[in-house]
């Protein structure tokens, strides 16, 4: 055992990393293990399709990739690896909003550039920090172009929302609410349930019996699909469902066209977008990994290849990767990127949202209406008996 | 547009409460008949409303009531005949539900017929649990025993998640979101279903321990374990089949849940406490018990998250659980001595 | 003097009669045996007095202090002590140590308690066995540790459950001895046993219960010739 | 007084063990100065962290017997009390640290006035109860917890007397020490409570509460002791935690996964000993984190035991990443199947045998 721990702690403490000469050494962190799992899989696959291209454009990466569990505290230990042992000169993740949140700290203290690909509470970058850049939209973003279309295509006055009681849910309902009220819509019913339950009959019965107009609901994957089941099991049929994000955009839920049929759900990305080379790069991974890709993907990809890209002209110093990225713009599968401060962001995307609606069991996407493939089905035809 | 939604909301089946509610946000609709009427219709449809929603919140408390059940009793069989609290019950009944949903997508076999095979495998399964890891520790320390279930369920929850990655899979029949509507209330068909099935498994369950002499010697084990050694009941064999028919149970509660749940290789956490809280609540070792206590923690779950909120849900079958602890630590049909 | 009082102690579980109006005194000094067939109640008796659970109806008096409803440690600290019908080492612990758990009863100093702890070992005779740990010791040490550990308490009275229990001849010999030993210290004792020789060897005084009642009292010449008593043993045998 | 056991007991405190601790501290308060790498100072302080939640639950664990699965409870309590205070009263954390002990000490006594009436399993499960209605209850009470979203802090203030500033935060070296000096004091309590009344009382309750009962141990009384005494180190472990990490949600300071993880470390090591939870901590942190960070399959291929481009070498860096929750499951059966007393009492049994070979 003895002599276990002290190779341990020398693999740890003491060996130098050995750099490779000529490559640009980046840090990756997800989490690859935990609740977190399934969407952090698509982020690793975006990943590798990243370093695939970085090499074909001439840059070899050395990836360091670090599980962080969805936990905060083993995230700051892989952000800590990265930055002091590793010695990356760039690190893209972590994925959820508690991680993000803790390693942007430890951003600013290494003075090392993030990208962060996927976590969307809006306060990441709020908080005035010069090394954090983040790809993905925030949760004002994913609520805001829901609304705009609700209250483009109908008079939507009363809104439920429904969101799990995850820092991603919170964050999403309270985005939602603050933008509705904006828009004079008012909210009639509002209840964070916890995450996982099998039965959410009585809690749709609730919010069946405020009649709203609108129901908000965020959540991740497995969770949509059960509150869609029993939405239509209770006969909750409101104007429109509106999903935010993460479950009701993934492929899974299309595919249950049953209940899944006239949903509403607000992306970064889908394989109809509008910007260059994404149908390809759908296919592309759908060929290498078996299954469609979520916006999660296309997010952590495009924060490699800008990553990757900007580490390696700026020759592998921080510093001047962190300049490369503040002023740098790039054009790919999320269309065009840069960096900008805005409504007291820093170094934030402006996100262009698109909304998909599942129509024969499958996402279209449908918003905004330049770049819509099928025309949106509104209200909801309620359900088929 | 209007002349949509009202056809839409009329299979809210209440006419009352829809017009009361056009009354309180005037002008929100295109049109707002009678006014007065729904005025003197208020009380009645507020109390229509009530006790749609208590009765729905009702009906589906006891039918998930009933899988929670079959979760209880497989629980309430392993601590009574070994005193092990197994943390890895959840994580059988994952394994039950990935079992179910291969049958379903590879062989085409319904999640409801599947359990003939389900449950003979999870038996062997469990059987094989005890008799390689979980015998070995029946005398180690109570502290020893939690950390070693804890870690096969790691070890089961993990090993699937190589396996099979860590995607939610979701089984989908052409039943999973029937449902029959009853008085404006909705009832899930693959709940009731899973529900008569429970009821069908409980019932054979009592009887094969209380009318067969394999089940007496089960059931002496359980409540002495020294004492039927001496009374010449091959203990550790009653160990193995214990083991395996609370594996069975948790595996077929796994089958039976699928279709209206989803599956992961971390599904099983959701169920360990829970198990717990139903073996307690209705005695431990208990069968009538255990299916009294799954139901009361169904409705428990399901009429407390409308009044107190979905996310107090958990907070409410903590403290029900205390409470009993307390108040009444041998459970609700207990009689066990401690 | 009498220094415990019970009166007309009654112990209901549910609506079962453990023990129903017992009275009995236990002088200073003496030795009292409690006898019985199997489930006369002994143990409950020596439960209710010790302060495991308060007597239906009632009074224990010790030393003119009423006694119902005060906890084990309570009674402990007044001078009662008991042992256990099923041996109770504090089995991870040394026999020294466990000793010393009795003795810490009456001091807070641990170089204190363990020469109390030695004294009592002395008395018992484990000075051998020292540093032993009290799970690996034969049955018949446990029985003697067990009683050194309830003297270190520093009792006026101690309750002995079937001290005898399952210990071959020899060993009882040396336990009966030991009893009597601790009758020369001072210290009054009340007995439960089912070696009937050896209770009527070391009592001076002896309660009969069956079926929960008191059915003699006596010293053991006479208790050896009530007809009752014969009559519930032997009634007990044929059975 | 017998000769054997007052050497046994002068062997407690003998010259060269006493030596080698105070060696090893002095080594470890001159660490910072030799160690630069931030990310070994990192896995010292959770180290630290992980060995004075250890040896707290020991206290009432190890040596009380009452086996808590529900410890995340004062972890939480002290850190959302200290985090609360500095965020939205800012309150300094080392008047806070202390508001924490307190409250968790309060809840301690009301858990304990509940939990103990229980025995065995049921005190398990009871204590789970509890620290999970702990953990739903701060996801639904946003107002004072921030709900699901966590506290998040930018900085921890400097430590200042005066003008003076004694500490600035800003580096981890004051986090080290302040873990260094808990850890210390918690090991030291601990040997305190184990040579005192209170360790014979505790340790009597531990074999058997009813015997303990009768030898005049007040059970309530101790009980509660061994509690309060665990809730004030695990406290100011979650104190150091929330401060030092700089966020904290119900997902992990509340998170039944934690209240497990603080058992494991005590039965790895050993339980109910003073160095039990130490040697389980220091074995434990460094491993998870070299499982997670996949760094033994980086160093069988750096040594050049295993080629990269090998199958196993593929295997090995694709594969491991995903299975280190899967070893260390597997880990913590074999270890409890075979070393039931952890790694202090197998290092015991092995030298024993030794001794009697030789013998």
């Amino acid at each position: 055992m003895k002599k276990l721990v002290a190779l341990l702690l020398a693999v740890m403490f003491v060996l130098p990393a050995v750099a490779l000469a000529g490559t640009v050494k980046l840090g990756f962190i997800n989490s690859i293990t935990g609740p977190e799992a399934p969407i952090g899989e698509n982020l690793t696959n975006g990943v590798t399709l990243a370093i695939e291209d970085l090499k074909a454009k001439g840059i070899d990466v050395d990836l360091v990739k670090e599980d962080d569990t969805g936990k905060p505290d083993k995230s700051l230990a892989a952000f800590e690896k990265l930055a002091t042992r590793d010695n990356v000169v760039g690190i893209v993740g972590p994925y959820t909003s508690a991680t993000a949140n803790a390693d942007a700290k430890l951003a600013e203290r290494y003075k090392i550039p993030v990208i962060i690909p996927a976590a969307s509470k809006e306060e990441i970058t709020r908080q005035g920090f010069k090394w954090v850049f983040r790809v993905s939209g925030t949760t004002g973003d994913y609520a805001g172009v829901l609304i705009d279309l609700a209250t483009t295509l109908g008079k939507p006055k009363t809104m439920a929302i429904l969101n799990e009681n995850t820092d991603f849910g919170v964050s999403g309902a309270k985005s939602a609410k603050e933008i509705a009220e904006k828009k004079g819509i008012k909210v009639v019913f509002e209840e964070a349930y916890s995450k996982g339950s099998p039965d959410y009959r009585s809690t749709l019965a609730k919010v069946k019996a405020t009649n709203p107009d609108l129901v908000f609901m965020v959540s991740y994957v497995a969770d949509a699909i059960l509150l869609m089941r029993q939405s239509r099991e209770i006969g909750l049929s409101p104007m429109a469902f509106l999903g935010a994000g993460a479950g009701f955009s993934v492929a899974q839920f299309a595919k249950e066209k049953e209940i899944s049929n006239g949903v509403f759900s607000s992306t970064q990305w889908t394989e109809e977008a509008p910007w260059a080379g994404s149908k390809a790069w759908f296919k592309r991974y759908v060929k290498q990994f078996g299954k469609a890709p979520t916006y999660h993907a296309a997010c952590a990809y495009e924060s490699m290849m800008i990553m990757g890209q900007a580490a390696a002209a700026a020759g592998g110093d921080r510093e001047k990767t962190r300049e490369a990225l503040t002023t740098g713009h790039w054009n790919g599968i999320l269309g065009e990127v840069r960096f900008q401060d805005y409504d007291g962001y820093q170094n934030q995307r402006k996100a262009v949202m698109l909304v998909e609606q599942v129509q024969n069991g499958k996402h279209e996407t449908v918003w905004p209406l330049k770049d819509a493939v099928k025309k949106p089905i509104w209200p909801f035809p309620g359900w088929k008996k | 547009m209007a002349a949509q939604r009202c056809g839409q909301e009329a299979h809210l089946a209440l006419p009352g409460l829809e017009k009361v509610t056009q009354f309180e946000g005037a002008g929100s609709k295109d049109h707002v008949p009678g006014q007065l009427t729904s005025l003197l219709l208020a009380p009645c449809s507020y109390f229509l409303y009530y006790m749609i929603v208590f009765f729905q919140s009702l009906i589906s408390g006891i039918l998930i009531g009933g899988v929670y059940a079959l979760i209880g009793i497989g629980l309430t069989i392993i601590f009574g005949v070994m005193r092990v609290i197994n943390f890895a019950h959840g994580d059988i009944l994952m394994i039950g539900m990935y079992m179910t949903y291969f049958l379903f997508t590879v062989f085409h076999i319904d999640p409801f017929v599947s359990i003939v095979i389900t449950i003979p495998l999870m038996f062997l399964f469990g059987a094989f649990l005890q008799k390689v890891f979980i015998n070995r520790a029946l005398n180690a320390l109570p502290q020893n025993q939690i950390l070693l279930t804890i870690g096969m369920g790691l070890v089961m929850s993990n090993t699937v998640m190589l396996a099979f990655t860590s995607d939610y899979k979701i089984l989908t029949t052409t039943y999973s979101s029937s449902s029959v509507e009853i008085l404006g209330i909705s009832v899930s068909e693959p709940l009731v279903v899973s529900f008569a099935i429970t009821v069908a498994i409980t019932a054979a369950l009592y009887w094969f321990l209380y009318k067969t002499d394999m089940g007496q010697a089960i059931r002496a084990t359980a409540q002495d374990r020294e004492a039927a050694q001496l009374m010449g009941i091959n203990v550790k064999r009653m160990s193995i089949i214990a083991f395996g028919i609370g594996s069975a149970l948790a595996g077929t509660a796994g089958a039976l849940i699928s279709p209206t749940y989803y599956i992961f290789p971390q599904v099983g956490s959701v169920f360990t406490l829970k198990a717990f809280v139903i073996t307690v609540l209705g005695g431990m070792g208990s069968i009538v018990g255990a299916t009294l206590g799954g139901v009361l923690i169904g409705v428990a779950e399901s009429v407390g998250g409308v009044y107190i909120g979905s996310g107090w849900k958990d907070v409410i079958v903590f403290i029900l659980f205390l409470l009993v602890l307390l108040f009444k630590p041998s459970g609700l049909l207990g009689t066990s001595k401690d | 003097m009498a220094i415990l009082k019970i009166q007309r102690v009654s112990k209901f579980f549910g609506g079962l009669a453990a023990n129903s109006d017992i009275s009995f005194e236990v002088q200073q000094g003496m030795i009292m045996g409690l006898i019985g067939p199997n489930g006369a109640g002994k143990t409950t008796l020596f439960n209710c007095i010790t302060g495991y659970y308060p007597p239906s109806r009632g009074e224990i008096v010790f030393y003119n202090k009423r006694m119902n409803g005060l906890h084990p440690d309570a009674v402990c600290k007044l001078g009662m002590a008991r042992t256990w019908q099923k041996v109770r080492p504090l089995a991870r612990m040394s026999v020294v140590d466990n000793v010393m758990v009795g003795a810490l009863c009456r001091t807070n100093s641990l170089t204190k308690a363990r020469e109390m702890a030695m004294e009592q070992i002395k008395v018992v005779h484990l000075e051998q066995r020292l540093d032993a740990r009290a799970g690996s010791l034969p049955i018949g040490e446990r029985k003697k540790l067990e009683v050194a550990r309830v003297l270190a308490t520093q009792p006026k009275l101690l309750l002995l459950d079937e001290v005898m229990g399952g210990l071959n001849p020899a060993e009882s010999e040396e336990l009966i001895q030991l009893i009597l030993d601790v009758r020369k210290l001072g210290i009054t004792q009340m007995v439960i046993e089912h070696n009937m020789r050896a209770i009527m060897r070391v009592s001076d005084r002896i309660v009969v219960l069956n079926s929960g009642e008191k059915l003699a009292e006596g010293n053991p010449r006479e208790i050896v010739a009530n007809k009752a008593v014969i009559q519930a043993y032997l009634g007990e045998s044929d059975a | 007084m017998n000769m054997k056991s007052l050497t046994a007991n002068i062997r407690g405190i003998a010259t060269l063990p006493l030596l080698l601790t105070v060696a090893a501290i002095i080594l470890l308060f001159l660490l910072p100065k030799f160690v630069t790498s931030t990310y070994a100072l990192h896995i010292m302080i959770l180290i630290f962290i992980s060995v004075i939640m250890g040896s707290a639950w020991n206290i009432l664990g190890g040596y009380t017997g009452q086996y808590s699965v529900g410890h995340a409870a004062y972890f939480g309590v002290g850190a959302y009390t200290t985090m609360i205070l500095l965020q939205y009263r800012h309150i300094a954390p080392w008047y806070g640290v202390w508001a924490g002990v307190a409250v968790a000490v309060a809840t301690g006594l009301v858990i304990g006035s509940i939990c103990f009436r229980l025995r065995g399993p049921y005190f398990v499960l009871a204590s789970i109860a509890v620290a999970e209605i702990f953990r739903v209850s701060a996801l639904n009470l946003p107002g004072l917890t921030n709900g699901a979203e966590g506290i998040l802090i930018t900085e921890v203030p400097p430590f200042k007397i005066g003008n003076a500033v004694i500490t600035d935060f800003m580096s981890k070296v004051p986090f080290y020490y302040i873990g260094l000096v808990i850890a210390i004091a918690v090991i030291l309590a601990t040997r305190l409570v184990q040579n005192s009344k209170l360790g014979y009382y505790f340790q009597a309750i531990r074999e058997d509460q009813d015997a303990a009962h009768s030898l005049g141990i007040n059970l309530t009384l101790y009980k509660n002791a061994a509690l309060a005494i665990s809730a004030i180190f695990t406290s100011l472990a979650g104190s150091l935690y929330g401060l030092y990490v700089g966020f904290i949600d119900p997902g992990t300071v509340l998170d039944l996964g934690l209240s497990v993880q603080i058992v494991m470390t005590c039965i790895i090591g050993g339980i109910g000993t003073v160095l039990g939870p130490m040697v389980g901590a220091v074995v434990l942190v460094p491993f998870s984190e070299a499982l997670r960070s996949n760094m033994i399959a980086q160093a069988l291929i750096d040594s050049g035991l295993v080629k990269e481009d090998s199958p196993i070498g593929t295997f090995l860096k694709e594969q491991l990443s995903h299975a280190h929750v899967l070893i260390y499951g597997i880990l913590l059966v074999v270890v409890i199947l075979f070393m039931p007393d952890g790694i202090l009492g197998f290092i015991k049994k092995l030298l024993a045998s030794k001794r009697k070979e030789t013998a």
